[in-house]
């Protein structure tokens, strides 16, 4: 017996859960943006808001004003750290659960609104233009960010796409067809493992005997490496590292950031059925906001007083959201027919036609 | 007897085949500790152990490609999809292999297995969750496409497609999963899977539907028997293989024909009775057949869902033209 | 002017477009270096570079999601699944994301894809290999599926469907791919994708098919004229959206109806086309409505291919039950 | 960074080319069936009888009495060596290249030349009832060996399941799918992946940049090895290992053959488009029958006459099953309705009737 191949996955964090840098750490090593208080402030901030912003949504939901929802609590720094490693003009493709990552790239609230109230519109991303819609099918999206750099590497573009998966996606045999796609291709792409530990019931356990999900790029012979999902400085650093890579045209890289999810699958979920309150308390103690603000807090760059006046500046952003969504007028009946061809056919037309008489007739009925 | 759900009943018949064929076993995302995301197979886990009754990852492809294993090696896998509009990753295993194992093999090898599936839309989901996308699975031969519409039927269909030696594809009208409450008997009784049935009489026009489109259509038949209609309100139930004997049948007694279905209308399993009835009972037609159907667009999300499903006016009035 | 078969038109095609359209890239299995196992693709990477003319791994529904996102992001893929029987590992991302793109987005992005695909049997070839399941994808809302009888109908429905800003499954009808030879000039031009084509124009019968099934259809028609009846051949060439109206007007000359495909029968395309006429066109109707179809069976290996594929025989009989 | 997971895969090989014990093998670590003379003469035996039935396979389609076949020139030593490790009760999901396996599974070369002359009853195993069907759509039989090993595992039975698939063939999403189940589940089965370099006119390095096809297993956490595929001793032990493994509830091993296709990929193939002459000269001088002979030769369990009347002995063999499969007569029209369902719907009946009489009218025709 020889061994004719060795690897090994890496893992990275900077924080521990209150804030601190980890003993060990050589902090030559740190990004330059953990010196910039602008950039860091900025972040916090966009955490903040999307707690504050996905409270919100839940109560909607709550008082049927929105559909199902799926939170993103515990996500944030895993979100907001990987969104703003990114350029404009990246493109990214994500999962239903990316509150943060939508909101920090430009989606408006009242969007992210009308889409999971059940209106289409809301993916028509005023900002980012080039963006993927929210993806519902798991683990699809992987492929559309490889077509995407596949794109890019075409025109020669210095763009990336960045896919987001979770680790129920990472059983989806899509995942390791698009991951084994863009090794062989050298592909500007990024496969963003955001393993929360559960999909919907199913504990990691049960999705997959591999030790850890960024070892799954190993399969596809590209780079994978571990992250401290809740920390945001390390998040945002490993990302801007594998995009480095990418932009130098070395290739594709798997990021698994490790998070917790602390919320119920979606607003139509009940956790508490299949996993235990334990290890729910036991996931807020590391969770992401804390950790952050601890840490500017540390540096003299956040106090309480800007944080209550801060969440007060978030209540009226988001209200001023939701009375928007909430005064958006139901779409027209014809929405259904308007979008689906460039050349509608004319069998189509007349069902249009049909549609309108019939929705007509309904109003006039109730 | 309990008066149960239609979902209750899916639990019911899937736990009373479980006990009495050990070679019976659950598996699909969720199905376990969750019991499923619509709690059809809740405690079955508890019952039967987690050997059973199997919380699988995340791939549709791969739970159908375990059914093809598993029941090619003596068991009798009842698998579920989360939703239909998941199922497509499933679609080459079905198609390739599940409906063809015993024909490639002359029998050496079969495939009972059931695949159950919520179907339909109406419940303010989102995206991908209101899919009814049977007629596909109709064109498929080696494979039975099952729809129940009440309690009683979802339990004597579910044993009937466990008991089936070859591949059922059941799907479970999620509208009505919890509509109505009916005293279902826990006997173990299956029905037959190859017959339809009348859900109600009448001889002015037979309207042909299934799944959570029964509802609408006997409410629509309500109204027009207030205006002196009657129309025959048949359930297609089995919707593959179709049971055109007692369509044609009762074409030739109202000699109209209405079809209502929630997919989309372009080759839609309304199109396959039309066709049925043009070659065989054209001459019983008075007048040309209607369909009322989904539109062939994407079932839109929440705000226009309900302009979408057929409406018991369009059945109405669909009924009313093809009398006029 | 060059005589080309089938095949040379689609590779003809191919080549036109992506000289005159820079964002044209082909990818699929086996089409660059060795130009496609049937070799429409023949040259292409000589010619345009590895860059544009891809060999991917192995993976159909990688294929198919490579192409929603190059799509999406501006280029136009021309895809090859290499058999029909291949593409259902491709269907999640052709019907819930290639077909969708634009409806899902308001029109933000878009996916002008084609998917080329062989079409059929009847070449003797192993399992898997001669499927015809366009009913499938005509059901999908938001697909085009086409589907040319001929070198110069390949060449320019090709043409359409690359240049065309949504999604379209072209399929070609691998037993006609060398069949005959037909001038057909190298000039770019397009032909409409929502037309059927008159093929013979006849007074007694009308006979709608596609693809392969063109060539007996014509036999047949052949056959019948010698005994003085007079059928007029669509070629129906777009599958979805159907041209329901040149059938219609065809049927209300003829006044009978008889439909020709080689997929099996149950909700197959067939059976929309007889279900358009049962509902626009019934009173022309002057006797049932015929299918001349593959059997509901799966399709058979090598040695019984030719006793499920519809012959000229069986088309002939059907029309003289028509008639009589 | 920390380094969180470490892996590597080792690559077993016993013989040379030439049939000689690599310089550096510890001949203790030899499995028992290396010093059977008559287990050793019979496997050599079977790669014979092989070589010669596809030989006569090529030349039957050549002629044509044959369909499109699929050549199993190279592949000896990986199909005779795996087969021979395992058990009757067993079970294999084997690909269309199988020829070898099938062989010493016990289906009949009258059976195999059924199926390749188009006839499905070639499937209907007369020796190897539980096996399933050859299988043309790619990586899919995966699957269905873990749904086997499923089986086995819940009724406890001590049987195993083996599934084949290419270099191609680890391209396609269900693979993982399988080793992931498998490994989740801790399956008895064994993922047998025949790396013959080519799949159709695609090369190993435009398939995938995975350095070996043995550390995809490490994607669903579960062993990976490579083993020479033209070394029959090799491969047999190799998959041995793995079977104990799997016996012993230890759950999935995939294993990595590396061989080479000597011959085009099917009979409709040609190879000589894709790649180059020299290429395939170098595969031939590491074939495995060579290397196998040699082997036996030099412990003196076979020579030149034994070779030469052993060969005529084939010939008569194949000429035998050639014979049978040339007399079988067409199944009748009734076979496409026959084995569809169970209970066949009357539907199916009425055009079954129907297709008597078209089928009856077309031999009078012709
Ligand atoms: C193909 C497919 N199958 C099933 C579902 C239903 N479903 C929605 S979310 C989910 C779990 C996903 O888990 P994970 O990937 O870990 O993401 P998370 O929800 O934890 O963010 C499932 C099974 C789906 N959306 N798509
Ligand atoms: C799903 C699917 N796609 C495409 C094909 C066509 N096809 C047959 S064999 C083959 C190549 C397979 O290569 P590999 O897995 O390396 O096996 P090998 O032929 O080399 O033994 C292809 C693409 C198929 N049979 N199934
Ligand atoms: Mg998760
Ligand atoms: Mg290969």
């Amino acid at each position: 017996m020889n061994t004719t191949a060795q690897f090994d996955i890496q893992y990275c964090q900077y924080l521990d859960a209150d804030g601190r840098f980890l003993p060990d750490l050589d902090l030559s090593t740190l990004p330059s943006f953990a010196h910039d208080p602008i950039e860091l402030v900025r972040m916090y901030k966009m955490m903040v808001l999307v707690r504050a912003f996905d409270t919100k949504a839940i109560n909607l939901q709550r008082t049927g004003k929105l559909g199902t929802y799926p939170p993103a609590a515990g996500h944030e720094a895993a979100q907001v750290g990987a969104a703003a490693a990114l350029n404009a003009e990246d493109v990214i493709a994500p999962v239903y659960r990316e509150i943060g990552t939508q909101m920090w790239r430009g989606v408006r609230m009242a969007e992210i609104l009308r889409y999971w109230g059940g209106d289409e519109s809301g993916n028509d991303f005023i900002n980012t233009r080039h963006d993927f819609p929210w993806c519902v099918p798991i683990a699809t999206q992987t492929l559309h960010a490889a077509g995407a750099a596949f794109a890019f590497k075409i025109r020669n573009e210095p763009r990336c796409a960045l896919a987001y998966i979770g680790d129920g996606g990472t059983s989806e045999g899509t995942f390791y067809e698009a991951m084994n796609v863009a090794g062989v291709q050298q592909l500007p792409v990024i496969f963003y493992v955001v393993n929360n530990r559960w999909a919907i019931s199913t504990p990691l356990s049960q999705q997959t005997a591999a030790h850890t999900l960024a070892q799954k790029a190993i399969a596809a012979g590209i780079p994978g490496i571990q992250v401290d999902g809740n920390d945001l400085l390390a998040v945002r650093h490993v990302i801007e590292q594998a995009l480095a890579r990418a932009r130098r045209g070395e290739g594709p890289t798997v990021v698994e950031a490790l998070t917790y999810r602390l919320s119920d699958h979606t607003t139509a979920d009940d956790a508490s059925r299949y996993r235990s309150t334990h290890e729910v308390e036991q996931a807020w103690n590391i969770e992401p906001m804390k950790r952050m603000r601890a840490y500017l807090e540390r540096l003299q760059l956040w106090d309480d007083v800007q944080e209550q006046s801060y969440k007060h500046e978030c209540s009226q952003q988001i209200e001023a959201a939701v009375s928007e969504y909430l005064a958006t007028p139901t779409p027209p009946v014809t929405a259904m027919f308007d979008y689906l061809f460039a050349h509608p056919p004319q069998r189509l037309l007349d069902q249009r036609d049909q549609a309108m008489m019939n929705s007509r007739a309904t109003d006039n009925h109730g | 007897m309990a008066k149960v759900t239609l979902i209750e009943a899916i639990n019911m018949a899937h736990a009373w085949e479980m006990s009495h064929d050990a070679s019976v076993v659950a598996l699909g995302q969720d199905v376990g500790r969750n019991g499923g995301v619509f709690r059809a197979t809740q405690g079955l886990q508890k019952t039967f152990g987690a050997d059973r009754v199997i919380d699988t990852p995340l791939a549709e492809g791969m739970i159908a490609g375990l059914c093809v294993g598993m029941a090619a090696q003596g068991l009798k896998p009842v698998a579920e999809i989360q939703f239909m509009g998941f199922i497509y990753p499933a679609m080459d295993q079905i198609v390739n292999h599940m409906s063809r194992l015993r024909n490639r093999t002359r029998g050496r090898l079969t495939c009972p297995v059931v695949i159950r599936t919520p179907h339909g839309g109406g419940i303010h989901s989102p995206e991908h969750h209101s899919e009814s996308v049977e007629s596909m699975f109709c064109h498929v031969p080696g494979l039975r496409v099952v729809c129940p519409s009440s309690p009683a039927r979802a339990y004597g269909l579910l044993l009937a497609a466990i008991r089936e030696p070859d591949p059922v594809l059941f799907l479970e009208p999620v509208r009505i999963y919890r509509y109505a409450r009916q005293d279902v008997e826990d006997n173990g009784e299956a029905l037959p899977l190859d017959v339809c049935y009348v859900l109600r009489e009448g001889g002015d026009c037979t309207l042909v539907t299934w799944g959570a489109m029964t509802v609408e259509s006997l409410k629509a038949a309500d109204e027009l028997a207030k205006q002196g209609i009657y129309v025959e309100v048949i359930d297609l139930a089995t919707l593959s293989p179709i049971d055109a004997e007692t369509i044609l049948e009762s074409v030739a007694k109202t000699g109209r024909l209405v079809i209502v279905h929630e997919a989309a209308r372009n080759v839609g399993v309304g199109a396959e009775i039309a066709a049925i009835v043009a070659e065989h009972g054209l001459y019983d037609l008075e007048a040309p057949i209607q369909r009322v159907t989904g539109y062939d667009t994407i079932v839109p999300l929440a705000r226009l869902e309900h302009d979408y499903v057929p409406s018991v006016a369009r059945i109405v009035t669909a009924v009313r033209t093809t009398l006029s």
